[in-house]
């Protein structure tokens, strides 16, 4: 079980901030991608525009995420 | 002092608490809500939301890229969160410096730096819907 | 606002009289006496004078030609005169303007405006003298 | 008469923060420099560096001052 938190329009899209997911020991970010999107499709059109983080860090989509990770799923920053 | 706090601002406590014997310059800098319009209506307030810990530990780092950078005395940068009306602070930034070309630059950097790199997002609430700044996502007609 | 004042500066209160809704950043520079050692001795306060009023109109002047360079809703500078100690504020630059980069190159210009044509004058009082700053005219031995 | 003040290492130099003297109608600044160095020599060793106003605004050596004008002895500012 990995969590995922949305934030700011992402979690508008996906109607939710919070969700848990089944993934394989060492799976990329790549591959949790598409498990997010089946279950809420309103994510998919803002893909080139997010970032993402593991465990409180940014992560490219190949970094690696398994089970007790956390996943946050960001949307163009916009402090300040 | 670096984070995310929820209560409203108190920027001359943050100036006095920057002001030191070994500082000649104090530059501070405030973002507030601002009140654009459009079309006939307006933005009612702003409204925050922060990832923490990950924003408390942007700002800090922040702080540190500015240590490395400049010869600062004193830094501070602090983040609200929640609704923020007209004219309320959503960020300050205070940065003492002996001179005060580092403290301008050291400032004006730390703005720079949160719009990039510090996971913090606001909406506008309009008073016919909403927007979230950057996504454009939200319930206002374009 | 602008002017010389005797009294110690409220940056906050200048601050929050500077924060507009038709603004989004306000940008403050402070000058504090800082204190400087050579040779075993040191700063211990500043002694600042001025002519008025024409250090007032001087500081008018500054504001005047912020509003025709950069599109701000408001600018005060406020200078204090008489002894200033370690880590009190001289002189406080308030910008508030609807971008932050105006607000930010104002305030700039004004601090080296102030060092330019308002007529304000130090002397810093050292342990074993003073000097007015500048001039090097004082009490202090070389 | 005129009155000429004196401010900061000037004043210092002097002895003195306000001087009156007898002019002229129609006097320059620079007429009016010697009868002041000539009662303040402290003076004279910083006349490069010295800035002049007339009734609170600069003025250049060649600048006009008669009777019942304010004239200020300015060395260089070091407000901030």
């Amino acid at each position: 079980m990995i969590e995922v938190l949305l934030f700011g329009a992402a979690a508008d899209r996906a109607g939710t901030r919070k969700v848990r997911l089944e993934v394989e020991e060492d799976s990329t970010l790549a591959e949790i991608w598409p498990l997010l999107t089946d279950r809420y499709p309103g994510l998919c059109p803002m893909r080139d525009t997010l970032a993402f983080a593991v465990n409180g860090e940014y992560a490219r989509m190949d970094g690696r995420v398994g089970p007790g990770d956390e996943v946050a799923v960001l949307p163009p920053v916009s402090g300040g | 002092m670096f984070g995310i706090v929820e209560e409203k601002i108190d920027v001359g406590a943050m100036i006095g608490a920057a002001s030191r014997p070994d500082c000649g310059a104090v530059c501070t800098f405030v973002g507030t809500t601002r009140v654009d319009e459009s079309g006939g209506n307006s933005v009612e307030y702003l409204e925050y939301e922060a990832y923490r810990p990950m924003a408390d530990r942007k700002l800090e780092e922040i702080g540190a890229e500015i240590r490395s950078r400049w010869d600062v005395g004193h830094v501070s940068i602090v983040h609200r969160v929640g609704r923020v009306d007209p004219a309320e602070a959503s960020v300050a930034i205070v940065v003492a410096s002996p001179r005060r070309g580092p403290a301008f630059e050291a400032s004006r950097y730390a703005i720079e730096r949160i719009k990039e790199i510090v996971p913090i997002w606001k909406r506008e609430v309009w008073s016919d819907g909403y927007v979230w700044v950057g996504s454009q996502v939200g319930t206002r007609q374009a």
